[in-house]
């Protein structure tokens, strides 16, 4: 099930071959998958398809798009949109978009999003839920006063971002003891949880060790982490009106209850994200 | 003394480095192990501190075996000298010295104390002792290099090429401290070298071995020049051995002629008066001037500036047949000059006369022989 | 999905690819550092004075981290190969300068003395007397840099896949699968060996002049393996 | 896109030099990683080193561990290991001691291997015990070389512990890494330099233990 | 012929290496630079082939300034031996020895060839051809340094103390080799040395330098030992100058006799008729066997187990003066003996015969020098 045959060599080269849609993906497990998903249906419309997988955080990744590296990258509208604009106000997810494409660069647009939602989320492991009563009814504010006591951790971008401990600050006046650096929800948020070497973290809503680990995902009334819809950020000279179809026609059929299966096929399952992108769109018929 | 008992060496690739030898080695005095690179030398040296154990035979140490003594006591009673002195880089000279005394226990001041009086003996300044070893030249570190193996005043000293690396003046200058040092002493001194020459003027006894670690001849250096064993000890022994062996021979009962030596202002009747075919004139302290032929005898007068060059002269007590008779085959006149320590002439003698000397020293020299023998 | 040899998908490449880009991003800059080294070497033979600034700025250098280098690069080269293989190709320098550097010093004096005499003109006493008697040290000081360039070719997996075999360090974290891991370091530890040993192989085709076996080779060869650094001496 | 704008932003900015994300807590975290990676290689590496190099024996093992050793990549064994152990400071240590043994070791050897065999030779001739050739004669002699290797794994590991900071641990490396994630080159040239620092540092105190250590009699050679 | 002219070298450091020096090497002959360490020999000898460059004064090659010569051209008609020969270590020994004819452009086949002609001349075994230098001894790597200086045939041959580090009995193996091989090639041969005795053994002409890079004596061996310039020179000579002079005498001319040789079969007849104190003794073939005493010869008989040992013979055409008198010196009766090149004896010569030759080769070598010098 290795994947030699996928692409020529896209790792060549700074700008995008001509004629070729580059799949960009960042460096955790979901937005793999939802690369491989775009891309294997952009393939199966006859384009010519290349990856680019695993790039890191958002901040580099928009820099390859705006200068043409890449054609497609899988993004979640509110994240991007904090990204763009921090200050900016999230009421739905049509605002949001429109927001997005407002401040977007001008070679680069939204497609349609799909309902299925990844958010950001401020989780505590289930030793200081119990230490503090939390519960799943629990909203950020509650940390207040506790915060100053706990440890946070999440992606090292996390620390700058708006949709991070800036926005936990200026929002909810929440100032934790320290950050701790780790991954964008990956094994170094989960263990760090699970061991008790921070209190709370950043975890995809998506993560399917939320449950597995009994973690408590604080409610985010303010709508701090806003709205996390799947949505592919394109350029528009690089895909072809086909390939636009195709996408938009993947982010019809994909739901939030889809998006945590194939999430726990990959990282609880094993199986290859590729393998399982592949297998969801032959059963959703987009192959 | 130092007994080697039939002893062998064979090390573990097979080389039989030492072959079943056999020594005596007499107390206080310095006996020389020579022969040609690879013969065993150093193997032989190193079996005495136990540096290499003999595979066969034993070596006996003033009667007891040295296999009996812990080794680092047996070595501590052995000074050990090489080439190059192996000093201490990282420490001075003054700590060099006083290496061992210091791992006997001796006290700091003491130990330097007997370092810095080891520095004179060996004739080393004072103002070296707070240096480094690579502040010295060769011939110091070598001296250093006795002092340290002195230090704790062992009864048995090992030398091994100690000289060797130094050029030949320093050298010398070395082998004359070592022969000086060993009058005021009286060690046991097992001197290595693959220079026949510095063996035999070391040596009281001198070893010759010969390939495959086997005693070619061990003898007396007379006696090795006037009889070697067989063709490889001539052959090592090299050319002049009949000029060197006079080296043994002393010139103090040379028959002095005063008769030929006069004054350069001596009166015509004085110089013609002599018999000699040649006179030496001196000056008015006596000091010699040069040799005046026949012409001038038969003139009856001295012209200093026509003088022959008289050649070196000899000091009859401390000089050797071999000085002797080197000032007589570099005069002209075929006379060498005797002086006294002060450099005013005592005498002359003819080379004819110097060769008579040589004639009866070897029969006195062969009867010696014949009585040791007998 | 789970076997030693599956790699993920997202590498975009099959374990037999790993290796090929791999030792490409690995052997690349050990050559290009070679080429550079040589003149630089020539010219601190030369230029006495020279040598202690170049040896102090490639100390600097060597002690920058690789993924620092790699991050500030990307601007400059973006998201390539290029971006892992110039770092690497810059420590390589640090330890082949003073490899050949002292290399080339210790050919003896007297057999400058004699090519010299002989009427060798500097360029050809150099390539055909300094040169091959400094070879030994020079394969050296490129045995150590080929296997840290080997180990450092992964990290190039933090800044985007840029890792080859490191791509598989990081995908053993994001998948949770440490066999990933095992094999990317065994891989790794076999190749840098390979090449090690290939390296030895070239020393003895190169050097029929050098005393086998028991003896020991030349002090500045040694010098040039036991301090990688090199450097500060 | 100016380096030294970029030192100079990072190091003028106050909030970097406060907290536990500032300047003295990172550096005092790196400081603490070397020390103790470097104590641990050293733990290993001298004694073996100053035993084969006096003995002359093992030499040619030691040389294939050592070679074998340096073939291990640093960031795989840290992945490696913290996959295999979880986090904390030993996955950390591994890779470091891993990456700082092999020149210890093999300079350690080679230093006591090529020192003068004469003075050696005469201290055994004077009956000093072989511990007390060590570490009398061989040791002070060799001390430079011995230095030098320790330097030269100091200077690697000073370097490469900032892939601590991959690890969700302190130290340097923090910089860098979060540089790289928050697309901060202020944060990336500003660790690197810091790292820089420390190397200039360890080179300041090796040159200094060696004047101190190294008798003048060795030094001037 | 090579003319040194005032020449002075001050290095940059303020060291006067050479100062003032003016020398005349003859052509085909060996000029040797003696002189203690450091006194400038090397830096002479290399600012003939411009390894150095003067700071004062010309050197003139056959009238012309070296510094007219492009230097490259200038060397290679120069060979240059060094000490431990400075052998490419990583070429073979032919293509050790062929490096030069390759650099001048010759064929491969040529060159190599060339190089296996003069690895016969120096004597290399050729099997040794493929070796690389490591797997020579230091005498045969010497041996590869002269043939390669050798291989362009340059008229000049420049060797800065090429055999001292080899051990003494290879050293005079190579020394022998020199001479003869420049018996056979009449090279110009400036050859450095820090052994006064290598110096007069191989030297045609011997400048002695002094600290400084002064010029203490040029002259020719046995002038220099007959006549020291000063004390410096003479303290530099060493011992034994007299005897070792005697080097350059030739026996040739020694008046042998034969009334003092028999046969061991003589009747008392024969024996009882010699004038001689001692009788020689030879076997059938007339080879020595030992001398025979006073009481036997008035005994009339012959008891060859009670013959005193002759000691070594001398060879009269080939051996010198200073052998028949170590000969003369180290038989027991005084009379050295004389033997033909099959070991026949031709006769016996007593000290004294000797003796007066010597002051007759004396009397001869000064009126020559006073012939040179008028
Ligand atoms: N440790 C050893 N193992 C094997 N052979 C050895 C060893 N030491 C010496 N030999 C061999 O034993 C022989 C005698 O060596 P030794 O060192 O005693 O000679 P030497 O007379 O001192 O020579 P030199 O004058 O060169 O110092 C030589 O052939 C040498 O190669
Ligand atoms: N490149 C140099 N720079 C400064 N001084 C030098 C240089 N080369 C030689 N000297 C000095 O010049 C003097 C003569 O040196 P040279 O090498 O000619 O002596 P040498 O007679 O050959 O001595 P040795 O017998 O030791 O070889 C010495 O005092 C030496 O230290
Ligand atoms: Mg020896
Ligand atoms: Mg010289």
């Amino acid at each position: 099930s290795s994947s030699g045959d996928t692409s020529d060599n896209p790792l060549d080269g700074e700008k995008a071959e001509a004629g070729t849609v580059v799949v960009g993906s960042n460096n955790f497990a979901e937005s793999t998958l939802l690369a491989d998903i775009y891309g294997e249906a952009l393939r199966a419309k006859g384009l010519k398809v290349g990856y680019k997988h695993n790039i890191g955080s958002r901040e580099t990744t928009y820099g390859l798009m705006k200068n043409g590296s890449i054609t497609v990258l899988p993004e979640y509208n509110g994240s991007l949109l904090a990204y763009l604009d921090p200050e900016a106000g999230q009421e739905s997810a049509e605002a949001v978009n429109e927001a997005v494409k407002a401040k977007l660069d001008k070679s680069l647009t939204l497609l349609e999003s799909s309902p299925a939602e990844d958010k950001d989320s401020v989780s505590v492991n289930a030793e200081t839920a119990e230490k503090y009563g939390l519960t799943a009814e629990s909203t950020l504010a509650d940390l207040k006063d506790i915060a100053p006591e706990m440890v946070i951790g999440g992606s090292p971008e996390f620390q700058t971002r708006q949709q991070g401990l800036k926005g936990l600050e200026t929002v909810y006046g929440l100032k934790f003891k320290s950050f701790k650096a780790l991954d964008a929800g990956g094994p170094l948020t989960q263990a760090a949880l699970t061991k008790n070497e921070v209190q709370a973290a950043d975890v995809f809503t998506t993560d399917p060790t939320i449950v597995k680990e009994k973690f408590v995902v604080l409610k985010d009334p303010e709508n701090l982490f806003g709205f996390a819809n799947v949505t592919p950020l394109v350029s528009k000279e690089g895909l072809p009106q086909e390939g636009v179809e195709a996408l938009n026609a993947v982010s019809a059929k994909l739901d939030t209850e889809t998006l945590l299966d194939l999430d726990a096929q990959v990282q609880l399952e094993k199986k290859d994200p590729l393998d399982v992108a592949k297998a969801w769109l032959k059963s959703a018929g987009l192959d | 003394m130092i007994r080697i008992d039939s002893v062998t060496k064979r090390y573990p690739d097979g080389t039989v480095a030492v072959d079943r030898l056999s020594l005596e080695i007499p107390d206080r005095s310095i006996t020389v192990l020579v022969g040609p690179s690879g013969c065993g030398k150093t193997t032989t040296l190193r079996m005495i501190n136990r540096m290499v154990e003999p595979t066969g035979g034993t070596i006996l140490l003033d009667g007891e075996d040295i296999q009996r003594q812990p080794v680092t006591t047996l070595r501590r009673s052995m000074g050990y000298v090489i080439q190059n002195a192996g000093l201490f880089q990282h420490r001075t000279i003054v700590d060099n010295i006083a290496t061992v005394p210091r791992m006997l226990g001796w006290g700091k001041q003491r130990a330097r104390e007997r370092a810095a009086e080891l520095m004179e003996r060996v004739g080393l300044d004072p103002s070296l002792a707070k240096r480094y070893p690579y502040q010295l030249s060769g011939g110091q570190q070598q001296r250093v290099g006795v002092a340290r193996a002195l230090a704790a005043d062992p009864p048995v000293l090992l030398m091994d090429e100690p000289f060797s690396a130094v050029d030949p003046v320093v050298r010398k200058g070395l082998q004359d401290e070592l022969l000086r040092i060993q009058d005021e002493l009286g060690k046991t001194i097992v001197f290595v070298t693959h220079d026949i020459d510095e063996a035999i003027k070391l040596g009281t006894m001198v070893a010759v071995l010969r390939e495959g670690g086997r005693l070619a001849q061990y003898a007396p250096p007379a006696e090795l020049l006037s009889s070697p064993a067989d063709g490889f000890v001539e052959d090592f022994l090299g050319a002049d051995r009949g000029i060197r062996r006079l080296s043994f021979f002393p010139s103090a009962a040379l028959e002095l002629t005063t008769d030929a030596v006069v004054p350069a202002d001596a009166g015509a009747a004085l110089i013609t008066a002599t018999k000699a075919p040649h006179l030496l004139v001196t000056d008015p302290d006596g000091r010699p001037l040069g040799w005046a032929g026949r012409d001038e005898l038969t003139a009856g007068d001295i012209r200093t500036d026509r003088l022959l060059p008289y050649g070196r002269p000899f000091v009859p007590g401390a000089d050797s047949l071999r000085v002797a008779l080197d000032c007589a085959v570099l005069s002209p006149v075929g006379w060498a000059v005797a002086v006294d320590g002060g450099g005013r002439v005592t005498g002359v003698v003819s080379q004819q006369t110097i060769g008579e000397a040589i004639r009866a020293a070897h029969t006195a020299g062969r009867a010696d022989e014949e009585k040791v023998a007998g | 999905m789970t076997g030693f040899f599956d790699i993920p998908s997202d590498l975009q490449h099959s374990w037999t690819g790993l290796i090929g880009l791999h030792m490409r991003e690995a052997l690349l800059p050990v050559a290009a550092g070679l080429l550079l080294a040589l003149p630089i070497a020539q010219l601190c033979g030369r230029f006495r004075w020279l040598y202690p600034p170049v040896l102090g700025m490639t100390t600097v250098l060597y002690a920058v981290p690789s993924l620092a280098f790699f991050v500030v690069l990307i601007d400059y080269t973006g998201q390539t190969e290029l971006t892992v293989m110039i770092p690497l190709a810059l420590y390589s320098l640090v330890v082949l300068v003073p490899a050949i550097v002292d290399g080339v010093r210790s050919v003896p004096d007297e057999t400058l003395a004699a090519a010299t005499a002989m009427g060798f003109g500097p360029v050809r006493r150099y390539l055909q007397v300094q040169l091959p008697i400094a070879a030994p040290a020079i394969i050296a000081g490129l045995r150590v840099a080929t296997a840290s360039s080997i180990s450092l070719v992964s990290v190039g997996a933090l800044i985007g896949n840029q890792g080859a075999l490191g791509n598989l360090l990081a995908a053993a974290q994001k998948y949770d699968r440490p066999e990933l891991a095992v094999n990317a370091v065994v891989t790794m530890a076999v190749l840098a060996i390979l090449c090690d040993v290939l390296l030895v192989g070239l020393r003895m085709l190169l050097t029929p002049w050098m005393p086998r076996g028991g003896t020991r080779p030349k002090p500045a060869a040694r010098r040039a393996e036991i301090t990688p650094e090199g450097a500060v001496r | 896109m100016n380096v030294l704008n970029f030192v100079n932003a990072f190091f003028s900015d106050s909030a970097h030099w406060h907290g536990y994300d500032g300047i003295p807590q990172r550096f005092w975290e790196h400081l603490q990683y070397s020390l103790l990676a470097l104590a641990v290689a050293a733990a290993i590496g001298l004694p073996v080193g100053l035993l084969t190099g006096h003995t002359g024996r093992g030499g040619n093992a030691l040389a294939f561990v050592a070679n074998a050793a340096r073939a291990l990549p640093s960031f795989g064994l840290l992945v490696l290991a913290v996959l295999l152990i979880g986090f904390g400071l030993l996955p950390v240590m591994i890779p470091l001691v891993v990456l700082a043994v092999p020149p210890i070791l093999v300079t350690t050897y080679e230093a006591v291997r090529s020192v003068d065999p004469a003075p050696v030779d005469a201290a055994r001739g004077m009956g000093m015990h072989e511990s007390r050739i060590l570490f009398q004669v061989e040791v002070p002699v060799a001390l430079p070389l011995i230095l030098s290797g320790l330097r030269s794994a100091a200077i690697q590991i000073v370097s490469t512990a900032t892939i601590a900071a991959y690890v969700s641990l302190g130290g340097l490396g923090r910089y860098i890494i979060d540089g790289l994630y928050q697309r901060d080159y202020e944060k990336v040239v500003g660790g690197a330099t810091l790292v820089a620092v420390l190397a200039l540092l360890t080179l300041a105190v090796f040159w200094a233990a060696g004047r101190l250590a190294v008798s003048p009699g060795v030094r001037r050679r």
